[in-house]
């Protein structure tokens, strides 16, 4: 099967719901000059009714995206950058996450934000931010972030056609990344998690760029005879809850990866649920892995160690393994 | 314009004050949930832009818009089931006197965070085209909005876009306590449309007829493609910022609260009906009682009906629902 | 003692800052008409250069008392409901929290923001958030949520003696609560939880408003001979884990009790912090007892069966004995 | 103006410019982690408003500011060191190219987030007038960040509060790829400030001496206590909009980009320099020596410089730990 980029994913999953169903748009800055490519050529394919540069107002495009949402549209927003959501956010919480409840079910917002996680790469702390957990606390978003180029697609795709507000976190420290990916449609279901690698004896359940360093985690440690079982979300809200139990049930220990800040993270969250409902499975500690609560310093050598690492992970599997073996 | 509808005009203004007039009730004896922001005063501007524009453009609200779906013609009976919280309230007790929505009328929501209906406003006119329709948008905000950001950004993607939407600043001279002449920096808001390149137009907010002439203009612009226009009504509203809030300061004199009040809408547009023939005194008070007993009526609507199951509380956060989440 | 309303001991700490240090000056839209009394008089006393009067500009002031506080003022806004940090979000992430470290050290911040959470009082989705837990997963601002009069005073006062930026969720379901609250000066730090009630058989941790529901449901337990410990962090960042750790040690079973939405809550993140630190001490599953993923519905009947209420504390204590009994 | 002062700005002209052209190089080499953003073109504006204050007046820029404190007479070794990421950078290498501050001059702090300093700066004005001061703020800002709801807000807060601020709009025409003219509903962004009721000038901002008139004269405004202006300085950035990302796109004319490199300050105000007597061209190479110099010496101190230890991620979230907080 041909190979594609996750970019190259982005691209493809909203050409194709574009080209599927008229009231599909995009909003946002230089789309129509496309600088990483998601939208090459669409302004040529759609007109600039359809793909619309917007000016420098995040607040208001997010709004307008919402208000078009409301009265029969499907737009999809490139807020660019995810630390850009900030500047947007009264739109967000108050009108996109609330708008169908608070009106009774009278309007839909059927919207996807789109929003790159900048991490990594010496943006500094204005450009850096991975805010899915602030989101996760607002009822009414449906919150995905893919970690693979396959699953970018289907679940992209599913976003659009979801009737509901999705934000699409996408991890840049992916972009390049490439993997097999079917020239024939498909879609993956929102709530779904993915096992990405079975495993024995410890679950490792991690979050969009995170995915990538647990299973170079779980190789290093098959080394030595350490089994671990991968579980990816893929989407936050909802969060496929049962997979994640399931897991634990079987492996009796966990340990969560989230490159967000730790504090009130989608770790922390995952954490609490299992510490609720998997307790009498559990037979070590909880270890969660996630970016210190610190800013992103701009100096390489600052940055790059705060983010969850394979050895990391590495580090806290044994961990758990280490504490139920001395209490058994 | 024909003496119908001028009748019609004075109707809806009608309806508007004594709507209000029985919400301020209903928070004193406790009845109406949460406080009451009422457009007692401000009927005429109100009215006249809603005539302006038919039943199937949009309109967008804010935390003051009772009178707003009103004046577009929605039942009275839903509204005030919804400022009771009432299961057959516009929004099935949900949202409340801040928040009413009825889309039967193109009331597609109002929001009680200032400033925020400006951009939803113009994605609501740019949906409008782009579907084909030469639906307008009609959006009130008070003065204190048009300090917020969302205003600035909301215009000018409307006028860049030329989009269809009228943006009528409700200028009743203050935000809760705080005069906008002390707080907006230019004196005439209607003057911000200059940023945005687009018509500002100042107008008697008192005077329904005025505004809705205005109000037309701006309309027929909007659906020839021309883009958005800044209307400026100068009003006032007649209580405190909202009922049921303790606002005890000393903000506005006697005598400003009653150089309004001589001009009512509602006393002066009924004269003007008589002067100029349109109606009786006596078709008046016609009107005056048929409309009471429709607050009435929508007053024992709303006491009489339900409130939501306590279950319904856990639903309808999403449209379509998955996983856990409803 | 003299008995106080919380309101009052707001009034209070601001005022007696603003006397001893000339430094300090308070923005806020209608402040001068003060209409739940927290800067009565104050125009007179300290005229209108220090008691500013805003226009309806949230990201406009908070961003200008930032950048008076880096030359150095040291402002308190009071940003009326929380549910409006919203629209202030650009600059309470971008700048306030974000400028010490961003600047090397060359800012600081000291900065000082009030938010009533303004709840169960039929203001619907708009004006009724829990906000805080966004603010945890952003790192640099201090986060407090007094839940007392006597707390307040003593907390906001040194908030407002702090350099940097601290937030302070006012639970507006308290406002009107006494407690006795002494004449003379007294600072509460940062960073300590108070124990409101020492128990032995579960640790109840309560935030703001909640730990009154906390205190209540431990009365009735008590009646049954089952001894509720409650612990109020009072301050959220930093968050004292070690009185937390150290009463979970001793009751073995912990309930984690908070007004905010559950997903990623101040709730979640210290249960995760428990199910790792303190895991060797539980004997029952954790619990969280926090407002469901909802938006806050208008109609009372919706809305007050959402908050954490005595019941809901009460049945959730009982569950972990039933539990932990159960396997023993 | 004398000669001296003329020379001095020519002198930071020319830092400037050779300056940015060293950090071009550096991301190309990749030492210099992340992208920079060039003030190559618009060294003329940002040297003619830095000299029309004083030092000790605080300054705001943004994302594409490197130019700025060294038109306000910081050290340009710190400055180079901190785009390197180095300990001994103005930031200490935690801010890096799109947040400079140097206090020493008064710069306080550059923002990123697209029209995040404008009430940053009116704020940092505010404290100036009571703390007693005569002090300004100068605030830079681009076309692009005239869109922003902060840029609304700012100005407003600024306007009602008659804040000794300056703020200066560089429109060098596009947002990234986006031109002004499709974006900013206005076709002179000065007109912005009618709706604030302070003066809006319109400057070319390719003539140090012109903006430096009329940068004084809002100086001299500000300082007795008349308010804020908005200066908007037509102008250029001749490199794309990040040295370091892959911008393909045809979004100007080669034809445009040459006409405003026709104009290119460093030329036109060398020769204007000669012309006017101010220096020979002998005195004037010399100066260009001197800066290369510095410029070499200021790399050279950059790449000797250490990295900050790992560790000091952790420390500097809090000017005042406690807890476990750092
Ligand atoms: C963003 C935001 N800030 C503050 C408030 C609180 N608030 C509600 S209405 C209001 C005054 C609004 O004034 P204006 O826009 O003039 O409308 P009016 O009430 O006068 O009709 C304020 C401050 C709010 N709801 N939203
Ligand atoms: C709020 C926000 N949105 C988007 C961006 C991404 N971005 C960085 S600079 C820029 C263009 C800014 O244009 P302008 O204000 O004209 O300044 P210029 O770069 O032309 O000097 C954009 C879109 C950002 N940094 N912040
Ligand atoms: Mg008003
Ligand atoms: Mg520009």
């Amino acid at each position: 099967m041909r190979e594609i980029t996750y970019l190259q994913a982005i691209y493809e999953a909203q050409r194709e719901e574009m080209q599927r169903d008229a009231r599909v748009f995009i909003m946002g800055e230089d789309l129509e000059s496309s600088v990483y490519g998601t939208t090459r050529g669409f302004t040529e394919e759609f007109g600039r009714e359809r793909v619309r540069n917007t000016p420098l107002s995040e607040n208001g495009f997010v709004g307008a995206a919402a208000g078009a949402a409301m009265v029969g549209l499907r737009p999809i927003v490139d807020i660019n950058i995810a630390s850009f959501m900030y500047v947007a956010m009264d739109q967000l919480v108050s009108i996109v996450a609330k708008a169908t409840y608070m009106y009774g079910g009278q309007a839909r917002v059927p919207l996807v934000i789109r929003a790159a996680m900048f991490y990594n790469g010496a943006n500094a702390a204005q450009h850096s931010d991975r805010p899915y957990p602030m989101f996760m606390n607002m009822p009414g978003l449906k919150i995905i972030a893919p970690s693979s180029p396959y699953d970018i697609k289907g679940l992209l795709k599913t976003a659009i056609r979801d009737d509901d507000p999705v934000l699409c976190f996408e991890d840049a420290t992916l972009w390049f990344t490439k993997e097999a990916v079917p020239e024939e449609e498909y879609l993956i279901p929102l709530g779904q998690a993915a096992v990405k690698r079975e495993g024995r004896d410890v679950t490792v359940v991690a979050v969009a760029g995170a995915v990538r360093q647990a299973l170079d985690a779980a190789q290093v440690l098959a080394q030595e005879g350490i089994s671990v079982e991968v579980v990816d979300p893929r989407s936050l809200v909802p969060l496929d809850v049962a997979t994640i139990l399931a897991s634990v049930e079987k492996t009796g220990r966990l340990v969560v990866v989230d490159p967000a800040h730790q504090t009130c993270s989608a770790a922390s969250e995952i954490a609490a649920l299992v510490a609720e409902r998997g307790f009498w499975s559990l037979s070590a500690p909880i270890v969660r892995v996630a970016t210190p609560d610190v800013h992103v310093p701009f100096s390489p050598p600052l940055e790059r160690q705060l983010y969850p690492t394979s050895e990391r992970i590495v580090a806290a599997v044994r961990q758990t393994l280490r504490e139920s073996a001395a209490s058994a | 314009m024909t003496p119908d509808f001028l009748l019609e005009m004075y109707r809806r203004i009608l309806r508007i004050r004594y709507f209000d007039e029985a919400a301020v009730e209903l928070v004193r004896q406790g009845e109406l949930p949460g406080v009451a922001h009422t457009t007692i005063g401000q009927e005429a501007e109100v009215v006249g832009a809603c005539m302006a524009v038919r039943v199937d453009d949009y309109m967008v609200g804010n935390h003051r818009s009772h009178g707003h779906p009103i004046g577009k013609g929605a039942d009275m009976k839903r509204l005030m089931a919804e400022l009771l919280g009432k299961v057959t309230g516009v929004n099935r007790g949900k949202g409340g006197s801040m928040h009413l929505a009825d889309f039967s009328v193109g009331s597609v929501g109002e929001t009680s965070i200032v400033g925020s209906g400006v951009p939803v406003a113009a994605g609501a006119a740019l949906a409008a085209r782009m579907l084909g329709t030469d639906r307008v948008c009609l959006c009130f905000f008070g003065d204190g909005a048009t300090n917020e950001g969302a205003f600035h950004e909301g215009l000018n993607l409307a006028a860049i876009w030329k989009l269809p939407v009228i943006y009528l600043c409700e200028n009743n001279q203050y935000a809760v306590t705080t005069p906008a002449a002390e707080v907006v920096a230019v004196r005439n808001i209607a003057d911000r449309a200059r940023a945005y390149d687009i018509p500002g137009v100042v107008v008697d907010g008192q005077d329904p007829v005025a505004v809705y002439e205005v109000v037309s203009e701006a309309v027929q612009r909007a659906r020839q493609g021309l883009g958005p226009s800044l209307i400026e009504a100068k009003t006032y509203r007649y209580l405190e910022h909202a009922e049921g809030l303790p606002i005890a300061a000393q903000y506005r004199t006697a005598e400003e609260v009653a150089a309004w009040k001589a001009r009512d809408p509602v006393v002066t547009f009924r004269q003007r009906l008589i002067q100029e023939g349109v109606a009786t005194p006596e078709a008046l008070d016609q009107v005056v009682a048929a409309v009471r007993a429709e607050v009435a009526e929508a007053v024992a609507y709303a006491r009489s009906s339900p409130y939501p199951d306590p279950e319904e509380a856990f639903t309808g956060v999403y449209s379509t629902p998955v996983g856990g989440v409803r």
